[in-house]
C-alpha cells in the first residue's frame, strides 16, 4: 500500500469514527498498524444543552467537497494559495477549486472564520463528502 | 492482471448489480472501482472493491445519477471502462457518449445504437422493415381522441394507452369500448401532464392473456452474434416482473425457435453490440410481436446462465475489450429449467408499500443449485432511496418440476428480519397451482391468486 | 407429501451435511426429523427441519453416536427412514441393521455389503477376483520383522506400513529401505498398541507420487448402476483431504474411462446399493490399483453434482424407496469443472488446532457457480465436540481455468470472523502455480508449499 | 398443530427460558398465542451470596429424561404411578420409566425430595434433557 493510499484510508476511518461518535479505533493488519483516538468530550454534538463555557471544537465547522475530483489551493501552480492555516476567510470567499471534467469549480466558504488546518494536499483527488478544510467560526 | 484490454473498471451502481460486476470483473483479473452514496458507505460491493468513491447523497439525482461526479471518479481512478449495471444510466445515450469521449469504454452498445433504440417508434419501424410482426400501433403522438377513434376503426379493440414519456409500466391504460377509449385517453393526456410534464399519449392494441418474452443476446464487436435462449416474465404485478424463467413454460419449440431466429434479426438489424434483450408479446395463438431493445444487463440474466452455463456480465466485459465472442451459436446447449424470485423490500399487506430499514438477522437460502444474488448482510441498512429488489433467488432444476420444488424450498429456508419483504407473497406465488401450471401472465390477478381476494 | 415410499426421515448427524439432507428432502416432500446434541440446540438443521429431538449431551459417544437414542427418537417421530450422513454412524453395519431391524430403512448399502467392504482384506480379494489390479500388500497382520522382510523381498520398497484399526490418515509409516522398514514395523506396532489398543499392523506397497481418484456410484435395489466420473482427492495435508476436483487434471480420457467401468465392476462384484465412492490409486505410470469402497455419501459429493446436474442425496432417497433410478448411464452427461475447498475451524499458524467459537461476523461467497454448503449463520456456535469442516465452497466453471479463478474470487469474498480458519490457507494454496498446474498430489509437501517452507 | 404438539413446543420455550432467565415470553401466531412468564426473583442462579434467607426454589431440582424415549409414571398401565405430586421420594427411588428400544429403563431419583409437580403426561415422548419432575429437596 502506498502512503496516499493509507492516507485516504486513515481520512475515511476518520469520518466513520465521527460518524458513529467512536473514541478509539485501533487496526492490524499484515505490516500494518493504525491507531486513531478522538477527543470525544462534554461538547460532543449529541450532547444538547452544554451552553456557554463549551470549549472551541464547538465552534469548529468542516468543509467538505462538495463533488468528486482534484483539489487544487490555488487558482493555477504558480498563484498564491486562496487560504492557508491560520488566515481569515469570509463567507462566500474562495477557499480552493475542484477540478472535475475539465471544468474549475470554486468552492466557497459559507461563513466567516479561522482556517486551523487543511486536510488534503494540492493536486490530490477528493470524493464527495471529504473533509477539506478545519474552520474555527468567528 | 487481465488479459483484456480492460484493466480496470467502475462500477456505476449499487446493490446486488454491482457485486455481480464485480464478481465477474475479479475472475477475469479487473481491477474494480466501487462508486457510492454517502449512505451506501457500508455496503458490500464497495467492501468488495479494490477502491471506492463517494459521488453524493442518497438521493439518485445527487449520486448514481450524478454524470459529472461519476466522470471525475472514473478519470481519477485512471479506469478504462464503466459498467454501468441496469437502471440509473444504464440506457442514458448521453451518458454512453459522455463516456467514449473521455476514453472511457462504455460497457453496452454503442451510445448511437442507444439512441436509436431509445426512440420506441424508430425501432418498430426498423424491425418492421427487416420482416419482423411489430405490436400494431399508432405511428406516433395521437393529437385527439377522433385520431385515436380512427385508428381503433382500422384497428379494433382492446387497445391499450401509453404515455411516451412513461416507461416500466407507469402510464398505461387499457380500454375496451368507445367509452373507455375517450375516457382514458384524456385521462391518459391529463396524467402524462402532471406526471412526467409531457402530456404525449399513444395507442397499441392490446392482447389479453399474452406472454411476455424476451431473448438474451451477446453480440460482439466483430460482427457475430448468438442467443441465449428466450425468458419468460410473464409473472407481473403492476406490469412489475415478480419471477421469471428459462426456458419459457408456454411456448412450444416451433415458436420458440421462430422467436429466438427473430431476435437474432433485430440485433443485427439494430447493430446492436454487447449484452442485450430483445422483448416480444406472444399472444393466446401463438403470434408474436417484436416491442423493444433493452439495451443493458437485465435483473433475470441469470436464470439464463443457470441454463447455458455461460457468464453474460464476462462476456460483456469480454465483447467491450474488442474480443471476439469465444464460441458460437453452436457450442450454446441449454440445460433443464431456471427461475427466479425478486425478494423486494416492500409490504404486500401494505399494498407493496416499501419497506426500507435495517437488517436485523438474515440467512440466505443455499445448497446445490440455488443461487443468491443480493448485497445484503446481516445489520446492513436497506436505504429508501432507491430500487426496492433486495435479493434474487435463483434455481435450477433438471425439468420445471423439479426447479419449482426447489425454489419453494430455497424461498422457505430464506430468513430475513428487520424490515418487511414480499418473500411469503412469493412463496404463495410459486406454490400455487396456478404457477405450477404456467396459468400466470402479465394481466392474470395475481393479488387474488396468492391473496384469494381481489384488492 | 412425498411420491416416495419414504415419507418422514430421520436426519441422524448434524452440521453441514444434515442441512444438504434436509434439502433434498424438502424439495421430495418428505419430512425431517433433526436430532441434536444439547449444544446443537440452536442450529440450522434442528430450525430448518419439520421437528426435532435432543439426543444427549456435546460429545459424539452420547449423542450422534447413541444408537439407542436415535432409534428411540425415530420410531417416537414415526419415520420410515434414516439418513446418516458421513462420519458418526455412516459405516456403521451393526446399526444399519438395527434400523432394518426396527423397520426403518437405513438410507445406504444393505448391512451385509457394508460388513464385507468394511473387511479390506476380503474386499481386495473380491475385486481381484473381478480382475481389478488391487494394491499388492501383505494378506494380513504381519506378525513380526522377518514376515515384512519376506514380503519386501518379493515385492521391494517402498512400503508403506498401516495399522489395521488406523483410518484416516492415522497410523500410517513409510520405509525406503530395510532399516527403516525394521524400525518402523516395531515403532508402528507399539504405536499402534497405545493408540488403538490393537498392535497388528500390515504392508502395503506405496507408490509416490500417486494420484487419489474415486468414482461416484448409484446403485438402485432393482440392479441398475450408473457412474458420475471421478473425483481426484489428491490434494492433501496429512492424509486429509484439503480440495477436490472433477473431472481429474490428471488423468487422460483413456486412463479415466478405464477407472469408471472398473468401478463399475466393483460396485457390482460388491453387491452395492445406494451412494457410495470407489476408491482408486492411480500410479505416475497411469497404473491404477482398487482401494476400498466408501459406503456413504461424501464430504466431496457437490463437484460430481455441479458437473452432471445430478442430485446425489436425492438419488439416495429415491433409491431407497425401492424405486429405479430415473435415468440410466447415456443419460449422464459431464459439463465443465467443478472444484470443493473444505473451510475448517482450525489455525494453520498453530499446526492447524482446532478453533471452536462463536461466528461473530459472516458473509458467504456467492454469485454464479458458486455454492456455499454450511450450517453456519451470524452468530452461532462451532462447539468443540465434532469434526473441523465449517464450510465447503464450490465452484463450477467451463472449464478447469474459469473454475480456478472463480474459486479464488469465492474465497476472496468470504468473511469469517470470531474463530480461526484455513481460509487464507487455501487462498494460498488455490492461488499457487502448482495447483494451476495440477501438481499436488497425495505426499506433496502442501505446507511448505503453501507456507514456502517445511515445517 | 395440535394440542399435543403444542405442549411439547411450549415445553421447549419454557426450557429457553429458564436456560436463558427470561422473564417473559409472548408469542403471536396465526389464530395462536402463547404467553408465558416466570418468577426470576433474587435467588436467580446467576446471583451469588444471597445466602440463608433465599426463598424456597433455592431448594428446587429438576429431574430430567437420561434418554429418549417414552415416559411411563407406572410398571403397568394397571399398576399405581411411582409417585405423585406431594409425595415424597428417597434417593435411589424410582420415579418412572422411559421405555427405549422396547426396554423399560427405570429412572432413579438421586435425591431426598418432595414431588412438586410432574411436567409430562403418562405415556408421553421425551427428548434428552426434557425435564419431568419438579422436587423440593428435604
Amino acid at each position: 500500500m502506498e502512503l496516499k493510499d493509507l492516507r485516504r484510508e486513515v481520512s475515511g476511518f476518520a469520518r466513520i469514527m465521527t460518524s458513529y461518535d467512536i473514541a478509539e479505533l485501533e487496526l492490524e493488519m499484515e505490516g500494518l498498524t493504525v491507531r486513531l483516538r478522538r477527543e470525544t468530550d462534554v461538547s460532543s454534538p449529541h450532547k444538547v444543552g452544554v451552553g456557554a463555557e463549551a470549549p472551541s471544537e464547538d465552534n469548529r465547522i468542516i468543509i467538505t467537497a462538495p463533488m468528486v475530483g482534484t483539489f487544487y489551493r490555488a487558482p493555477a501552480p504558480d498563484e498564491e494559495p486562496y487560504i492557508s492555516a491560520g488566515g481569515t476567510v469570509l463567507p462566500g470567499q474562495t477557499v480552493c477549486i475542484i477540478e472535475a471534467m475539465k471544468i474549475m469549480n470554486e468552492i466557497q466558504s459559507e461563513v466567516k472564520g479561522r482556517v486551523i488546518e487543511i486536510l488534503v494536499e494540492n493536486a490530490e483527488p477528493v470524493e464527495y463528502g471529504q473533509p477539506l478544510f478545519i474552520l474555527e467560526t468567528l | 492482471m487481465s488479459d483484456l484490454s480492460i484493466q480496470k473498471v467502475v462500477v456505476a451502481n449499487r446493490g446486488e448489480i454491482a457485486l455481480r460486476i464485480i464478481r465477474a470483473a475479479k475472475e477475469l483479473g479487473i481491477r474494480c472501482v466501487a462508486l457510492y452514496s454517502e449512505p451506501d458507505r457500508d455496503s458490500l460491493p464497495v467492501i468488495m472493491a479494490d477502491e471506492a468513491y463517494c459521488i453524493g447523497p442518497g438521493p439518485s439525482a445527487r449520486s448514481y445519477l450524478n454524470i459529472a461526479n461519476i466522470i471525475s471518479a472514473a478519470l481519477l481512478s485512471g479506469a478504462d471502462a464503466i459498467h454501468p449495471g441496469y437502471g440509473f444510466l444504464a440506457e442514458n445515450s448521453y451518458f454512453a457518449e459522455i463516456c467514449s469521449s473521455h476514453g472511457i469504454k462504455f460497457i453496452g452498445p454503442n451510445h448511437e445504437v442507444m439512441n436509436n433504440m431509445a426512440d420506441k417508434a424508430m425501432a418498430k419501424q426498423l424491425m418492421s422493415e427487416h420482416g419482423l410482426s411489430v405490436i400494431p400501433g399508432t405511428r406516433g403522438i395521437i393529437q385527439d381522441t377522433r385520431e385515436a377513434e380512427a385508428w381503433v376503426a382500422e384497428y379494433g379493440f382492446p387497445v391499450m394507452i401509453k404515455a411516451t414519456a412513461g416507461g416500466g409500466g407507469k402510464g398505461m391504460r387499457i380500454a375496451y369500448d368507445l367509452d373507455e377509449l375517450i375516457s382514458n385517453v384524456k385521462f391518459a393526456q391529463a396524467e402524462a401532464e402532471a406526471a412526467f410534464g409531457i402530456p404525449g399519449v399513444y395507442l397499441e392494441r392490446y392482447f389479453p392473456g399474452a406472454r411476455h418474452i424476451e431473448v438474451q443476446i451477446l453480440a460482439d464487436e466483430k460482427g457475430s452474434a448468438v442467443q441465449l435462449g428466450e425468458r419468460d416474465c410473464s409473472v407481473q404485478r403492476g406490469y412489475q416482473k415478480l419471477t421469471e424463467e428459462s426456458p419459457s413454460p408456454a411456448l412450444d419449440d416451433n415458436i420458440s425457435t421462430a422467436i429466438k431466429n427473430a431476435a437474432l434479426i433485430a440485433a443485427k438489424a439494430a447493430g446492436y453490440t454487447n449484452a442485450g434483450t430483445i422483448e416480444f408479446l406472444v399472444d393466446s395463438d401463438g403470434r408474436f410481436y417484436f416491442l423493444e431493445i433493452n439495451a443493458r444487463i437485465q435483473v433475470e440474466h441469470p436464470v439464463t446462465e443457470f441454463i447455458t452455463g455461460v457468464d453474460i456480465v464476462k462476456a460483456q466485459f469480454i465483447i467491450a475489450s474488442g474480443e471476439p465472442l469465444p464460441f458460437d451459436q453452436k457450442d450454446v446447449k441449454m440445460k433443464g429449467h431456471s427461475i427466479e424470485c425478486r425478494i423486494c423490500a416492500e409490504d404486500p399487506e401494505r399494498n407493496f408499500a416499501p419497506s426500507p430499514g435495517q437488517i436485523s438477522k438474515l440467512v440466505f437460502p443455499g445448497g446445490p443449485w440455488v443461487r443468491t444474488d443480493s448485497a445484503l448482510y446481516p445489520g446492513c441498512h436497506v436505504p429508501p432511496y432507491y430500487d426496492s429488489i433486495i435479493a434474487k433467488v435463483v434455481v435450477w432444476g433438471n425439468d420445471r418440476d423439479e426447479a419449482v420444488a426447489r425454489m419453494i424450498r430455497a424461498l422457505g429456508e430464506f430468513i430475513i428480519e428487520g424490515i418487511s419483504t414480499n418473500l411469503k407473497f412469493q412463496q404463495r406465488l410459486i406454490a400455487s397451482p396456478e404457477f405450477k401450471e404456467a396459468k400466470i401472465f402479465c394481466d392474470s390477478d395475481v393479488l387474488s391468486l396468492v391473496f384469494g381476494r381481489t384488492d
